[in-house]
């Protein structure tokens, strides 16, 4: 059977490649740019080699062949990788030499090429039944190519790697912010929530008020706790002065990680402890009729078959907490929500990238690791 | 042996089990039948006290069970769990060597005993040791479950619906196989089934419970022959007592045999010693024979039996 | 003892000044740490009141606020703001006004080359006729512009004009190279911004600035302050700073800022590269 | 109708609380003495609420209205070759964080409500359209099957059939999705919509705790009169169609 | 009538059907049996259509069903979907009133007709008519699959294994229901099941299916009588063969009658005329009775049959 979603969205790209602008060529950081369409931008031959490249696929994954994934793998994969190089070509070509300032950022058509390219091979993986395994490895190699095609100097120009190498040093702080803030917030909470389980699954008349609390958390939204709990932290921090030596107050990083954990519970105390409750009763009691004490019964039982949905908690509170963190940054928690903000102070939308993109990519590697950690956690094969 | 005397358990104010007593002798297989809902499996698990029991006493080979250890009192106690319970993180073999771990065998001695399980068990130890619960079929699965109550050689067997969830045939051959374990290994056992089939074939006696009482208890023979009650003739099927009776006899019991046991002719047709009276009359009425030879497993022909003997004394 | 905890406001200029007091400690031996950019005007000043930063740069306009004294006209002659603003910081708090830069940041409402042209704008009075005749107009503003009562509200009160929300367009926490791109692109049909007297990009970008010829605006010369005992351990700030802020005038630093904003050059190499100037000379 | 007082409750004290903040004036007072203004002016909090409601409300309705489609398309004959990638979609976009999914919207669509709210549709539709699928794959494939069998056409049989069963799940979805709105709305004040996000960052950005809690209690608010909201419409739909679980 | 001509289906390279051929006439019960994933759900499901057949014709009264529009002819066509496929949102009575309502009947007469089939099969209006599937036992909700295939009096009724899930009694009940209803309407019927008994009781012709085609095609009589082939012999039991065909005759076959029926003895023991063979051997073996009354449904005498008699012929 030919598959019908791959020249679709071969199509679809090689239709909106040839009409919106590939690059923009910038006279300087915040004055609107003058775009290029595909030709104009990498000129005939590498124009010609997109086009070839997106037909091929088409044509490829139109044909009834069995074997087509493969080579088509091979194809968008090689193409992702080696994407950054167009804006190189892009920048070579049409960089004025003499304005130091001008800078080149990524056009429309550009990212819709990038993003739909990246469908196809989420398509093709998928069709191929691959791996997790397998699946990181060609992120890995994609990622690895782009961080080379950087390195080589090449895309210099580009107003995302200018707006990087301004503050390589506060990149890497945000980084480390982030995920401080992040993780830190997953872990405490991972802790707390357990406790918390523990408690609902040993008193009945605890889960819904546990219950009722955390979901009322998670409903408010971010901005608001945020917002609500600069009055009460301020004033503790006034009244104890030795709280305030440890770096709490209103604003800063004590609201946001309290924020962060408060958010984190709800999702890890509903799988926490839905995993331990729907352990089914007779595997308990089948524990308990071949003589295991209660210890035994937790730890070799109930435990090891609840992994798997307490990590599925820590996946969605993860991913939760990395976006959330980045709201935080308007509290002045840092992170890469303060490039965002700033950017769209200066209104350097390369700037607000700088934040937005690897908070993304964060959220996305946590996601792949966490999918994988809960897959191999899974106590039994997958029904064969 | 297993003694109850005058065990209640009560579910807040429900009575699940009334005032029952029951002995089940050593190397006895006590079958508990009885409508859903009766109190069958209260009943087990009090034995090995997953439930506690709210009065009377329970004695196991003479000693009071709430004196004991509950751990200690389990390890000792097979115990074969509706729907098997396997746990489906561990391997079959995991599975089967939990007890003799809990119990700090050394590594050697379990390995050699899940190898022995499993061949006792017509488990391909290559094929079957290495996987998990869910790539079993039902019947694999139910027979892991068998051997891991047997793993640590308990004295006593507690069986809960074993073969509840089966397909006729499996659970025929795992019932043929229950039957060559018991008569090799004789186990104090406790099992419980709605299946009056399957403790007609299994039990040396039947205990016959309705609402949390025991209405009867005897042998399969007399539970047929002399029922208790109305409740009891409607449980075990009234029409088709006559064919069930049948069924507890093997031709051995009523052929002829000559002094000596000789060479059929080549090709003849037969019955053999370990045929049920009831298979036996389907056959000959089927065939229309009125006598056929019989023969034992070694195929040697040892005796004769006849359709109308079958007719007047089988049932 | 202890380094010199040298912070700025998160904008732009913050960033260069910032930056300039920053390397020319460091330069004079002084050991420093690095907070430059910490937030908005509010949390600087709590943060120095409350001892956690020792230096940042601060404009002389503010002090108004900082005193509750915004009704002042003394506030709006450049020497007398200075002194006023350093005697009641020095009493008040112990902070001590060093030499302000020759440069008023004032804020000011700036529109489109274009539309000024067309109307012949020049003087806020202009503007405030172009809009109470109804002309087309929509003004690009930071949150505390719209709020701040000796901004827009004092604008519009001494010039007579009222600009209604949705001629608004407000961005929250956004500066001034926010406006000046949202008038200069004419989004939403912004075609005013708000900016300051120092902005970098208003030649780039073909933005006026309308004339305050009411004198509305106090002024706001930018100077390093600092802690009192911090002074005092290290009196050698002064001599250290006064010199660079002396040099500091409008077009320099429009053209310092300009790098930054417009161009994008890290506000470290702009600071850098202007001392490495000033010592050269 | 016991299951609506809660919402009705809690929309009442919501409205009153924003026409009736002045009137709190002392108490902010109170708070925050060193501040001239303690009640955030520019914008009157019942507009604030109104504009935020309808941001909410409109990627709603349309984030619904789409997701439900694609849905359905991808489960149709038609378009199953599309439904992994879609469902995969669904799924990998829920992890872009919904900050950053507002902040790549700047660049290609300016400031100001019309590009927010193209973001909360596009962010919204997600959820939904992830249980939209999840809810039509999840109906009893016998089910589908009798349909078909007693004669119903495939279009009665989504109408009658499958939509009703998969409703449930739909709705949390868009019960969802509104949540993440609500909050994602709220964020978009920083890029010049105009929400009950503003008191926030404006009293972030001058140090007004009294604008930030005005500001952050009417969000709390709002939330939480969504939510009860939909509680009390999924407790309707329970009762329609899913009596067993609801007796 | 509903013939299949040279019929295939095939799933990818898989052919799940091949090359089949079957006449169902008018009137008649055909069943379909076979072991698990042998074709029959997917025969059943290419008669009306829902899956179509790569190869061959099929032809419904003398049409051909490609021909057709698929709603018209599965508006005819009753179908009770294996696991019953109630719709869980709908009450019992909207329901069994589904094709009814696709047929746009008027309102009272759909109400009627749910009455109807609702007292036939034995459901109480007022109790169960508002409720919904999931508040039905399994045996309830079998019998409102049926009634909602019966609802539109369809002539023809397609049934997959449709009292597969049931336990042992409420399966005899509903077979009994079945033979009662078929004994009055006569539907043309396709019926799929797994039960071989079942098959036996209820088909006018049985078709065994083994890996796609059909093997054997004969009433149940000649199906025991005469397999076609070892794999029909195993299919239908060959052991309990004997006793199998007892329970397709029933005691009024064999029973000598007197002229005139007459009264009873009172409290006379007896065997009543519907009573099948096997029934009535088990309980002459079981009372050891060589000849007993027979009475019919009134409680007449009707005649009296031998044990003899019963063995000599019945199989
Ligand atoms: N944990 C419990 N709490 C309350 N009642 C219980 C509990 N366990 C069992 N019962 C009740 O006790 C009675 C006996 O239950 P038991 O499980 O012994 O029945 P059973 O004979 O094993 O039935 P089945 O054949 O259905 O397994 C039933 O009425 C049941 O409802
Ligand atoms: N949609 C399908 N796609 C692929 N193979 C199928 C499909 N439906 C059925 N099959 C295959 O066709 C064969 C016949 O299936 P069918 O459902 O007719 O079996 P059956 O006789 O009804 O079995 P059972 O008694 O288990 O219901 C099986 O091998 C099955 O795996
Ligand atoms: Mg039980
Ligand atoms: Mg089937």
């Amino acid at each position: 059977m030919p598959n019908r979603v791959l020249p679709v969205l071969g199509c679809l790209a090689l239709a909106l490649v040839w009409l919106l602008d590939l690059g923009v060529i910038q006279p300087n950081r915040i004055v609107p740019g003058t775009g290029h369409g595909l030709i104009s931008a990498v000129g005939g031959p590498w124009a010609g080699l997109v086009s070839l490249v997106l037909a091929g696929c088409v044509l490829l994954s139109f044909l009834p062949l069995r074997r087509r994934y493969l080579p088509l793998l091979g194809l968008v994969g090689l193409s992702l990788a080696l994407l950054p190089l167009l804006l190189e070509v892009f920048a070579g070509r049409h960089l004025p030499e003499d304005a130091p300032y001008a800078r080149s950022s990524i056009g429309a058509g550009f990212w819709c090429l990038l993003f739909l390219l990246s469908l196809m091979l989420i398509e093709i993986l998928g069709r191929l039944g691959s791996g997790r395994g397998l699946q990181l490895m060609i992120l890995a190699v994609i990622v690895g190519s782009w961080l080379w095609i950087l390195r080589g100097g090449g895309l210099e120009s580009l107003s995302l790697v200018r707006e990087f190498n301004a503050r390589p040093d506060k990149f890497e702080q945000a980084l480390w912010t982030h995920l401080a803030l992040a993780f830190g917030a997953v872990g405490i909470s991972a802790g707390l929530a357990f406790l918390l389980a523990l408690k609902m699954i040993r008193s009945v008349a605890w889960r819904r008020p546990i219950l009722g609390a955390v979901s009322f958390l998670q409903t408010i939204p971010s901005l608001a706790v945020f917002g609500l709990l600069i009055a009460p932290l301020s004033a503790l921090a006034a009244a104890f002065p030795a709280l305030q030596a440890m770096g709490i107050r209103g604003i800063g990083w004590a609201p946001a990680l309290l924020a962060l954990v408060a958010y984190s519970l709800l999702p890890m105390v509903r799988n926490t402890f839905v995993a331990l409750t729907e352990v089914p009763e007779s595997l308990a009691d089948a524990g308990r009729g071949m003589g295991m004490n209660e210890r035994q019964l937790f730890f070799k039982l109930k435990l090891p078959l609840a992994l798997p949905v307490i990590v599925e908690g820590v996946r969605i509170t993860t991913i939760q907490a990395i976006g959330l963190t980045a709201v935080a940054a308007l509290i002045g928690a840092g992170g890469f929500g303060s490039f965002i903000f700033q950017g769209l102070g200066q209104a350097a939308m390369d700037l607000v990238l700088l934040g937005a993109l690897p908070t993304i990519a964060l959220a996305l590697l946590a996601d792949a690791l966490l999918t994988m950690l809960a897959a191999s956690l899974k106590p039994t094969p997958a029904t064969a | 042996m297993i003694e109850l005397k005058n065990v209640t358990r009560r579910f807040g104010d429900a009575v699940a089990v009334d005032r029952i007593n029951l002995t089940v002798e050593t190397g006895e297989v006590c079958v508990l039948v009885g409508s859903s809902g009766c109190g069958k499996s209260t009943t087990l698990r009090m034995i090995n006290q997953l439930l506690p029991h709210s009065e009377g006493q329970i004695l196991v080979d003479g000693n009071d069970v709430t004196a004991m250890n509950p751990e200690q009192l389990r390890l000792n106690m097979g115990y074969v769990i509706q729907g098997t319970g396997l746990f489906p993180h561990w391997t079959v073999a995991r599975n089967i060597a939990m007890v003799p771990q809990l119990l700090k065998w050394p590594r050697e001695r379990i390995d050699e005993r899940v190898h022995e399980l499993l061949t006792l068990l017509d488990l391909d130890q290559a094929t079957h040791a290495n996987k998990y619960p869910q790539q079993l079929s039902g019947g694999q699965a139910q027979r892991v479950g068998v051997a891991r109550a047997l793993a640590a050689n308990p004295n006593i067997l507690l069986m809960d619906e074993p073969f509840g969830a089966l397909d006729a045939i499996t659970r025929e051959n795992l019932q043929l196989e229950m039957l060559r374990i018991q008569s090799q290994l004789r186990k104090t056992t406790v099992f419980v089934t709605h299946d009056i089939d399957e403790a007609l074939r299994l039990a040396t006696r039947i205990a016959v419970m309705d609402q949390g009482r025991i209405i009867q208890h005897d042998t399969p023979e007399n539970i047929l022959r002399r029922p208790a009650s109305v409740f009891v003739e409607n449980l075990v099927g009234k029409q088709d007592r006559g064919l069930k009776l049948m069924s507890l006899h093997t031709v051995r019991d009523l052929m002829e045999a000559p002094p000596q046991p000789r060479e059929p002719e080549p090709g003849a047709d037969g019955l053999k010693e370990d045929d049920s009276l009831r298979v036996a009359l389907s056959i000959m009425l089927w065939q229309n024979w009125s006598q056929v030879p019989v023969f034992n497993a070694d195929g040697q022909e040892t005796g004769t039996i006849t359709r109308d003997r079958i007719i007047q004394e089988g049932a | 003892a202890d380094p010199v905890v040298v912070s700025s406001k998160i904008d732009t200029e913050g960033s260069v000044l910032g930056q300039m007091v920053l390397q020319s400690l460091e330069g004079a031996g002084i050991p420093v740490e690095n907070r430059l950019q910490l937030g908005g005007t509010s949390i600087v000043r709590n943060a120095i009141k409350a001892g956690e930063i020792d230096i940042y740069p601060e404009y002389t306009g503010n002090a108004a606020f900082f005193h509750d004294q915004a009704d002042r006209d003394i506030w709006k002659d450049a020497d007398k703001a200075y002194q006023e603003a350093a005697r009641l910081d020095k009493e008040a708090h112990n902070i001590v006004w060093l030499e302000p830069a020759e440069a008023n940041n004032t804020w000011a409402m700036s529109v489109r080359g274009d539309l000024a042209r067309e109307n012949n704008l020049a003087t806020l009075e202009d503007h405030a006729n172009y809009i109470n005749e109804g002309g087309a107009f929509k003004f690009a503003a930071s949150a505390e512009f719209v709020e701040s009562a000796s901004a827009l509200p004092a604008f519009q009160e001494a010039y007579g004009f009222k600009l209604e929300s949705d001629q608004l367009l407000i961005l929250s926490g956004g500066n001034t190279a926010a406006t000046l791109r949202a008038a200069a692109l004419n989004n939403n049909d912004v075609n005013g911004a708000m900016t300051y007297g120092t902005d970098g990009g208003l030649d780039a970008l073909d933005l006026k600035v309308m004339e305050d010829t009411a004198g509305v605006q106090p002024v706001y010369q930018p100077a390093p302050i600092v802690r009192g005992e911090v002074l005092e351990a290290y009196p050698q700030i002064r001599e250290v700073l006064t010199p660079i802020f002396e040099s500091l005038d409008l077009e320099t630093l429009q053209r310092l800022n300009g790098q930054v904003a417009v161009n994008g050059v890290p506000a470290d190499t702009v600071a850098r590269d202007y001392l490495d100037s000033l010592a050269q000379d | 109708m016991r299951v609506w007082l809660p919402p009705v409750m809690l929309t009442v004290l919501l409205c009153a609380l924003s026409a009736g903040m002045p009137a709190l004036e002392p108490l902010f007072e109170w708070m925050q003495p060193d501040k001239q203004n303690v009640i955030y002016e520019r914008e009157s909090f019942l507009f604030l609420l109104q504009n935020h409601l309808m941001l909410v409300v409109i990627s709603a309705l349309v984030g619904t209205v789409a997701a439900v489609a694609g849905g359905i398309f991808a489960t149709r004959p038609a378009g199953r070759d599309f439904l992994p990638l879609v469902s995969q979609i669904a799924s990998i976009g829920q992890t872009f964080p919904p900050v950053a999914v507002l902040a790549l919207a700047v660049p290609v669509l300016g400031f100001g409500e019309a590009p927010i709210l193209v973001a909360l549709i596009l962010y919204g539709l997600l959820p939904i359209l992830r249980n939209t699928l999840a809810g039509l794959e999840g109906v009893d494939a016998t089910v589908r099957q009798a349909a078909l069998g007693m004669g119903m056409s495939p279009f009665q049989v989504l109408l009658q059939v499958e939509l009703p069963l998969a409703g449930r799940v739909i709705l949390a979805g868009i019960r969802t999705s509104v949540t993440i709105n609500i909050a994602t709305a709220a964020i978009g004040s920083t890029i010049g919509a105009r929400t009950l996000g503003d008191p926030v960052i404006a009293g972030l950005v001058n140090g007004n705790t009294a604008y930030v809690l005005q500001g952050a209690i009417l969000i709390g608010m709002l939330a939480l009169t969504v939510d009860s909201l939909f509680e009390a419409a999924e407790r309707v739909w329970d009762r329609r169609f899913l009596p067993q679980t609801a007796g």
